[in-house]
């Protein structure tokens, strides 16, 4: 079936008629068989299970999640979108996404919302400004729009930026992506669950997997808090739990999980244009169309599962916005939260087949899961319908850190930023 | 701000310390086949639960140490100086000595 | 050629004074609560399990030195040279005098600015007169030394010699709301 | 327009416990036009007094909103005092000359032209922004410009005056949050049995809602000031608020209004947190309950007892407890007529509230209409907590009284007192609250439980109305929101943003749960809440940052460098001279006189023992079992993936006494490193390290008249080239500074001289080498001129010349690497490097045109315009009159001769050859040497 369009006219005649909306997914029994079962209610689940039944017709798939959609990194995150990567891989993978991404609205029939404001990356120092130059070449042989842009275009651009010399760390320019911006995340959570299920794809919120059922190498069930799902087909969507999920199965992952927080500000009318991001200063921010700041900063110094926050959190952040923009002093923090991070030694995904036949992974994501959501959930509903791994992810496989692989993300991360 | 128990100077609060991570014990470099020295480099176990790790004291006794803490609610129930080496070095470069550690560089951008 | 000067990284106030071969403020602040650049006593590091008496978190003088425990099998020696005891393992003493500064903070508000800058529990219950630790002031690591003149609260602040100047800038600054004032240094 | 401020029309005659000083008033503006209250009245009561009622337009329909809780979360009172956005008018005191504006409303107050939303709000459903906007997609943006217009909130000047914020540290064995009757009995309770107590009250004054009671309250409030006064173990903050609770009782607490600052952030490691906050009054859910003159009981209290302001002529008082009543009778004593007293314990109900701008008439649920002015509704309590969340608490639903309680999951340094944990007379609740203050202080003693009273359980009317009035949410919209599917609390509050505002849910949480609960069949013990993240209390960016502390590090010659012009470079911590007027000349000083640049910040690490050699031998890819006293190595360290780590040279000084040097930004990487070696894995190495970087002030002094000038400053070193060849150390003294350390090496390809001196005789050095070097041509150069020179010389630096992932052949050091030493940090992925082969490696490269200086980060590409490499330093080098670069290519194209073509920035292409060395000036190094 198809869902009911969402239209300017259908807002109207709803409105006079006072007729309720239908539903966005459905509510299903768990069935005691799919042909996928995929772990993990947030993007890059959705957007598979999406893809593989709009691009490959298999809609006998479920996609579980413990809590309700979104509600992981999908629903945490600060929804920054951009591909203004180091490699060359990096760069036409992300630029994949946010293609993507620009048509999503009328793809999915529901507003994602997704606002190109443009996205600064400073530099403080001069490696940080040659790593910049170095993005910057590598985007424009892709054909991604980016440039280092001095001083004096940042402080056009941003004009609370405090551009003076007589910082603690003066801006010296920056790296500028005007296709970057951010995107309202909670709706391409729902777009893509409204897709997929409208499509036949069954979404089971409030299902935990509590184990993977194998015969030999081979998967052959799903155990969740719900019943026993026969399956030959388990992909590992999550963050966070991505390790525990895939011990069940005695696969390891180089992977460590830490807290990544975020905060927001009360709203104060539009006064930022792009997305602002300093290395050096491990602080980013954009406003809002609601006009509340959105801050985000690295990830929690040390591992853990906790999701309380930390007051240090915004107390470095707070000292980083305002070392950028000095007169916010009076703004006030509403809110803070945190989501988890699992950070693989290259900083990229890990994306594919493992040892274990039918249990694939599309993990690893660290701070920069959500902008890769439809572009890995092309891929992977690829790799799950023909049984062949894509080009493009084919680098982020398992097998590239027993065999010293390592993708090139992680020559500019320890250049300095 | 949790607090860390340094086998020497006691509990002091987290931003005084690096997280060093997991332990892992260095194999023997002469017979270690790459599968095992990269498991060494990269691979750690990564429980939702107790783990064992080494912590460096920076901004007090200078001392690396073992602990053994709960990775979902932060608590630390033992702590002994040693621990392992960490493979990767791993300190940012760009900050000199002296600061806290939470004012560490090095993470990537979002 | 002129005869060397040492100076100090915190830059001395008027009027200035030569006193053995160093560069030192002849200024005396007469306020409740001061701070007074130190940075011309002798310092030394003395490494060495069992080398010194004194246990790590205290600090005792000996003479007119004052040792203090700053880590397990480290110690600082501030004024002089102390006698070593004489132990099996590897004993080692570098001299620091160079290598870092040191501060005092004096009078009865010293330990409201202090908890300012630093997170540990300044109270009489935890750190009392004598009492010695390392850690984080003004995101700066330094070692801090409760050592009270006359009944009056009183830290020695001894942290790398090149952040010296800063110390002293954020001390000064923490102190505002409480009158803080520099003052010279007797070094005797 | 009128200078002269209205007449006070509602400002009631002295009342018993009002805070307002009548000796003092205070002229103020508002919306542009001139006001006046009295010193103690918050803006929102001086307002109030002077019979304003509407105080701001709400954010999506542009609703008229006036008073409705008068407390620090009155979502209708939040205005634009100055240049600060969303001030609290109802919480924040009047200051004279303050210029008050509303927020949200264009053109006018008065009158809003986007109020037409209220119109169209039926074709407004929650997200109706998902709905709708997506085609023709080229117009998106323009529809956003649209969406923008409607964000709410103040405003912020990029010239707003930034304040001064600071914060401290705290050890309280006890913290209450909450200065009420209970948190007053509790601190004091506390204080007795010897704990120190901070308490912590969001108001100016102690007390409560015992301030707006009657004599017998306000004596009994009086006792308890006294009793609190009486400890000096009790520190009490007014007008401050606990903004979280973190893991280890880690406290913030945020501190208002303080005479020097305008906010300090307290940090407190708390023995024991006692939360008690008391409960708050919670909104009705019906039609036109957003209307300004709709209020709730204690409001309406606080304006009469308080401020002493009458909030309206004729009320009616929707009341389900004693507290309505007390509002009702407390109205009819400010002489407000009380038109009728509905009861809800006998099933009186208000069904709707008429008024455009303000009330008019009230429909019952009777049916009857009612004319007033002011619709009170005290309908029951809504529990804040909060703080008890952040401990872990998960608190739990009871029907009976129909507010939330603490659970079971407290967190056992947590402690709840007074209404928050349950219902009781005033006495039980002080007595019950003593018992948790003496188990805060001492660990023992029993809690008696406080009992729970029935309350009716009241959220939503017949009608629909306003759940969150700051983000304009109805229960019509929530009940659309699950029927969509939308139906958990968490998606429900994300698709609608209902308690996503200001108040963050501390008005609306509970009704908002209740209408998702009649929307699903589902309890609301079963719909459960939001979970509540800190900050309890929003809390400025300013006070978050406090001081902003960022350590500088200088070296002895800094003033100096600040005398004379240099152009500091910000490296890290480190503020160094970049240069100091034409780098290019400074080259050529030093390439034919003699120049001399301050080093200090290279690291520099004190290494003492037996075991240094085995230490070295582990950490260096390179040999050192054979370095004599006297001589000094370079030596490269590799992580144990094999990644380029640092370099530097070690000098061997004496028996037992070496000096490592490392690179200025690598410094405290190797530092670590070395410490976690012998502390970890070679525990039994007997090493002392102990970094000197700043015990010396280092300089280096280069060129060809190097020697002549040293040679004039020591007279105790024979510095000819036989007695001091190259790669050797000395230690004698300069300008009559003893204890020198002279390294003979060179950075610069220079005769040169690496001096360490004693730190505080670094400037008397640094001086009396230009002094006696006049002649000589002794001048100081900077970074960048030493940049140039090096890259002159070929030598790579360790984060610009290599990356994350360069392995140590990848960095053209096989010269360097011995792979026949058992073992060192790095080996055997050097090894497997080596056996693999094919990795891109770092090279020299001349561009064909000498004059084009390629940026550095160009990119090296082929004829399929792929990457093949990349630049990673490249400088005009004055000493050969054109551009020299390394860079890294792929091995195919490491060939000296080899021509790539490198992609300029601005798109035009160049050749460049590859250079047989990676040095281009010298690479014999004869002069270095001489």
């Amino acid at each position: 079936m198809r869902p009911s369009r969402y239209s300017a006219l259908d807002l109207v005649r709803h409105g006079l008629g006072d007729r309720p909306w239908p539903r966005a997914w459905r509510q299903h029994d768990l069935a005691p068989a799919y042909d996928a079962v995929i772990v993990g209610g947030g993007v890059h689940g959705l957007a598979t299970a999406y893809y593989l039944a709009a691009n490959h017709g298999m809609t006998n798939v479920a996609v579980i999640d413990k809590g309700y959609i979104g509600g992981g990194g999908s629903g945490r995150n600060t929804a920054i979108i951009r591909s203004n990567y180091l490699t060359t891989e990096g760069v036409r993978f992300y630029d994949r996404s946010v293609k993507l991404y620009e048509s999503l609205s009328a793809e999915l029939n529901f507003n994602v919302m997704f606002s190109q404001r443009g996205h600064l990356t400073l530099a403080h120092n001069d490696g940080s400004l040659r790593t910049m130059r170095w993005r910057a070449e590598v985007n424009k042989l892709e054909g991604v729009d980016s440039e280092v842009i001095g001083p004096e275009e940042i402080k056009r651009l941003v004009p609370f930026m405090d551009t003076s010399t007589e910082t603690r760390y003066p801006i010296l320019g920056a790296l500028y992506h005007p296709p970057g911006g951010t995107i309202r995340h909670d709706a391409v959570v729902w777009g893509y669950a409204r897709g997929a299920d409208a499509r036949g794809v069954h979404i089971h919120q409030g299902t935990e997997l509590v184990g993977i059922e194998t015969d030999g190498d081979r998967v052959v069930g799903a155990l969740t808090d719900r019943g026993r799902i026969a399956t030959p087909i388990v992909v590992n969507c999550t963050a966070g739990w991505a390790t525990l999920i895939a011990d069940m199965v005695g696969v390891r992952l180089p992977i460590v999980t830490h807290p990544l927080q975020a905060a927001v500000t009360e709203p104060v009318k539009p006064f930022l244009g792009p997305v602002v991001v300093s290395g050096t200063l491990h602080v980013y921010v954009s406003q809002t169309d609601r006009g509340e700041l959105v801050f985000g900063a690295s990830t929690d110094a040390y591992t853990s599962y906790s999701m309380r926050g930390s007051l240090e959190f915004t107390e470095e952040l707070a000292g980083h916005v305002l070392e950028l923009m000095p007169s916010l002093a009076k703004l006030r923090v509403l809110r803070q939260w945190s989501g988890l991070c699992d950070i693989t030694p290259d900083f990229s995904p890990l994306m594919g087949v493992t040892p274990v036949e039918g249990f694939f992974v599309d993990v690893g994501w660290g701070t920069y899961g959500f902008k890769a959501g439809p572009v890995a959930g092309e891929a992977m509903a690829a790799l799950l319908a023909t049984g062949t791994t894509p080009e493009n992810i084919a680098g982020f496989d398992l097998a590239r850190f027993p065999e010293g692989r390592l993708v090139g993300e992680k020559g500019a991360a320890a250049v300095g930023h | 701000m949790i607090l860390v128990p340094c086998p020497h100077c006691g509990p002091r609060n987290v931003s005084e310390f690096r997280h060093v991570g997991e332990a892992t014990a260095r194999p023997d470099p002469a017979s270690a086949t790459p599968a095992q020295w990269r498991a060494y480099l990269y691979l750690r176990r990564n429980p939702a639960g107790w783990t064992t790790e080494t912590w460096y004291h920076r901004a007090g006794c200078r001392a690396f140490f073992g602990a053994e803490r709960h990775t979902v609610t932060n608590q630390f129930r033992r702590s002994w100086s040693g621990g392992e080496v960490s493979p990767l070095a791993g300190t940012p470069a760009e900050l000199g000595g002296g600061v806290d550690a939470s004012t560490a560089e090095g993470a990537p951008e979002p | 050629m002129a005869d060397p000067i040492a100076r100090s990284p915190i830059a001395p106030l008027p009027p200035l004074v030569l006193r053995d071969g160093w560069e030192v403020s002849e200024r005396r602040s007469t306020a409740d609560l001061t701070l007074a650049d130190l940075t011309p006593m002798p310092k030394l590091l003395v490494r060495g399990i069992g080398a010194l008496r004194v246990p790590f978190g205290r600090a005792e003088r000996d003479g007119t030195t004052l040792v203090i425990g700053s880590g397990p099998g480290e110690w600082l020696a501030l004024g002089g040279h102390p006698r070593l005891e004489a132990g099996g393992e590897l004993v080692s003493v570098v001299d620091l005098t160079h290598g870092r500064a040191l501060l005092r903070l004096s009078g009865a508000g010293a330990g409201s600015v202090l908890a300012k800058l630093c997170a540990i529990d300044l109270s009489e219950r935890t750190t009392p007169d004598g009492a010695a630790f390392r850690s984080s002031v003004a995101k700066l690591v330094t070692d801090v030394v409760r050592d009270d003149c006359a009944g009056t609260r009183s830290y020695l602040l001894h942290c790398e010699r090149s952040s010296g100047q800063y110390l002293f800038d954020a001390l000064l600054d923490a102190g505002a709301e409480f009158g803080i004032e520099p003052t010279g240094a007797d070094l005797r | 327009m009128s200078t002269k401020p209205p007449p006070a029309t509602h400002r009631l005659g002295p009342q018993l416990g009002e805070v307002i000083d009548r000796t003092r008033p205070l002229r103020f503006t508002w919306d542009g036009a001139p006001h006046e209250g009295y010193a103690g009245d918050t803006i929102a009561s001086a307002l109030a007094a002077g019979g304003v009622r509407t105080f701001s337009r709400s954010f999506k329909y542009h609703r008229p909103r006036g008073i409705l809780t008068a407390s620090f979360h009155d979502p209708g009172c939040i205005v634009q005092a100055g240049d600060e956005p969303n001030v609290r008018a109802a919480h924040r005191r009047v200051e004279a000359g303050a210029s008050v504006t509303p927020q949200n409303v264009w053109p006018s107050l008065r009158f809003d032209v986007r109020s037409a939303n209220r119109a169209v709000s039926r074709f407004l459903p929650p997200g109706f922004y998902y709905k709708t906007f997506m085609k023709p997609e080229r117009l998106w943006p323009t529809y956003q410009k649209v969406l923008k217009r409607f964000a709410s909130g103040g405003r912020v000047s990029a010239t707003a005056a930034i304040g001064y914020f600071d914060k401290r540290y705290a050890h309280p064995e006890v913290l209450v949050a909450g200065g009420g009757p209970a948190g007053m009995a509790a601190a004091v309770a506390a204080a007795e049995a010897g704990a120190s107590v901070m308490l912590v009250e969001e108001e100016y004054d102690l007390g409560g809602h015992l301030r707006w009671g009657g004599a017998e309250e306000l004596a009994f409030l009086a006792e308890l000031r006294a009793a609190v006064a009486a400890q000096p173990g009790i520190e009490v903050l007014t007008n401050s608020a606990v903004t979280g609770r973190y893991d280890d009782n880690w406290v913030a607490v945020l501190q208002r209004g303080l005479p020097q600052h305008r906010e300090r952030l307290i940090k407190a490691r708390v023995g024991t947190l006692i939360v008690a906050p008391g409960l708050i009054e919670r909104p009705y859910v019906f039609e036109g309950n957003d209307t300004p003159g709709v209020m709730l009981s204690t409001a309406v209290r606080r304006l009469i007892k308080l401020y002493a302001v009458r909030p309206g002529e004729r009320a009616v008082v929707l009341s389900a407890n004693a507290d309505g009543d007390a509002a009702a009778a407390d109205l009819e004593r400010a002489g407000v007529q009380v038109a009728e007293v509905v009861d809800a314990r006998r099933g009186g109900d208000v069904v709707r509230v008429r008024g455009s701008r303000s009330v008019a008439e009230v429909e019952l649920g009777d049916g009857t209409k009612v004319a007033c002015d002011l619709v009170v509704m005290a309908v029951g309590w809504t529990a804040p907590t909060g703080l008890l969340n952040m401990a872990g608490d998960r608190p739990a639903y009871r029907p009976e009284a129909a507010r939330f309680l603490p659970g079971e999951s407290l967190a056992p340094n947590v402690l709840a007192a007074g209404g928050l944990a349950g219902d009781g007379s005033l006495d039980q609740l002080v007595e019950h609250a003593r018992a948790v203050g003496r188990r805060a202080a001492t660990g023992e003693g029993a809690v008696p439980d406080l009992e729970v009273h029935a309350h009716p359980a009241l959220f939503r009317g017949r009608t629909h109305g306003m759940v969150d009035l700051s983000e304009d949410i109805s229960s019509k919209d929530i009940v659309a929101a699950a029927r969509e599917g939308y139906d958990s609390v968490e998606l429900v509050k994300r698709y609608t943003t209902v308690t996503m505002g200001p108040a963050q849910g501390k008005l609306e949480t509970v009704n908002a749960v209740a209408v998702l609960a009649e929307a699903t069949g589902r309890s609301i013990q079963a719909t459960g809440t939001t979970v509540w993240r800190p900050p309890h209390v929003p809390i400025t960016l300013g006070a978050l940052a406090g001081r902003m502390f960022e350590p500088v590090r200088h070296s002895p010659m800094q003033s100096w460098h600040e005398a004379h012009g240099a152009v500091p470079l910000v490296a890290g911590q480190w503020i160094r001279p970049d240069r100091y007027g034409d780098p290019g000349a400074e080259v050529r000083n030093v390439r034919e006189r003699v120049g001399i640049i301050d080093v200090t910040p290279l690291g520099k690490l004190d290494l003492r023992g037996p075991d240094v050699p085995k230490l070295l031998n582990q950490l260096y890819v390179n040999k050192w079992s054979k370095l004599e006293v006297g001589a000094v190595r370079y030596g490269v360290m590799c992580a144990e993936d094999g990644v380029v780590l640092d370099d530097g040279v070690t000098g061997h000084l004496g028996p037992d006494h070496y000096l490592m040097s490392t690179t200025s930004s690598g410094a405290a990487t190797v530092w670590e490193w070395v410490e976690s070696w012998l502390q970890t894995e070679r525990r039994e190495w007997r090493v002392h390290v102990t970094p000197v970087t700043t015990a010396y002030a280092s300089i280096n002094v280069a060129g060809p008249n190097s020697r002549e000038l040293l040679g004039r400053l020591s007279d105790d070193v024979d510095l000819s080239s036989e007695a001091f060849p190259y790669m050797r150390v000395r230690t004698g003294s300069i300008a009559g500074v003893g204890s020198c350390f002279m390294w003979r090496i060179g950075f610069t390809g220079e005769l040169s001289y690496e001096i360490h001196v004693p730190a505080a005789y670094g400037l008397h050095v640094w001086e009396a080498l230009l002094d006696q070097g006049a002649d000589l041509g002794a001048a100081p150069f900077g970074v960048e001129a030493q940049r140039i020179m090096r890259l002159e010389k070929g030598h790579a630096i360790v984060g610009q010349d290599t990356d994350g992932l360069t392995q140590g052949y990848g960095a053209a050091l096989d010269w360097l690497i011995k792979l026949d030493k058992d073992d060192f940090a790095g080996k055997t992925e050097l090894a497997w490097q080596h056996e693999r082969g094919g990795y891109p490696m770092l090279v020299g490269l001349h561009p064909t045109d000498g004059s084009v200086v390629p940026d550095e980060a160009s990119q090296i590409v082929d004829a399929r315009n792929h990457i093949v490499g990349r630049i990673t330093s490249s400088r005009w080098s004055p000493t050969l009159g054109r551009s020299v670069c390394l860079g890294f290519v792929a091995r195919h194209l490491t060939e000296p001769g080899t021509v790539v073509t490198v992609q300029l920035p601005d798109g035009r292409r160049i050749t460049a050859a590859v250079t047989p060395e990676l040095a281009s000036f010298d690479p014999e190094g004869v002069r270095l040497r001489g």
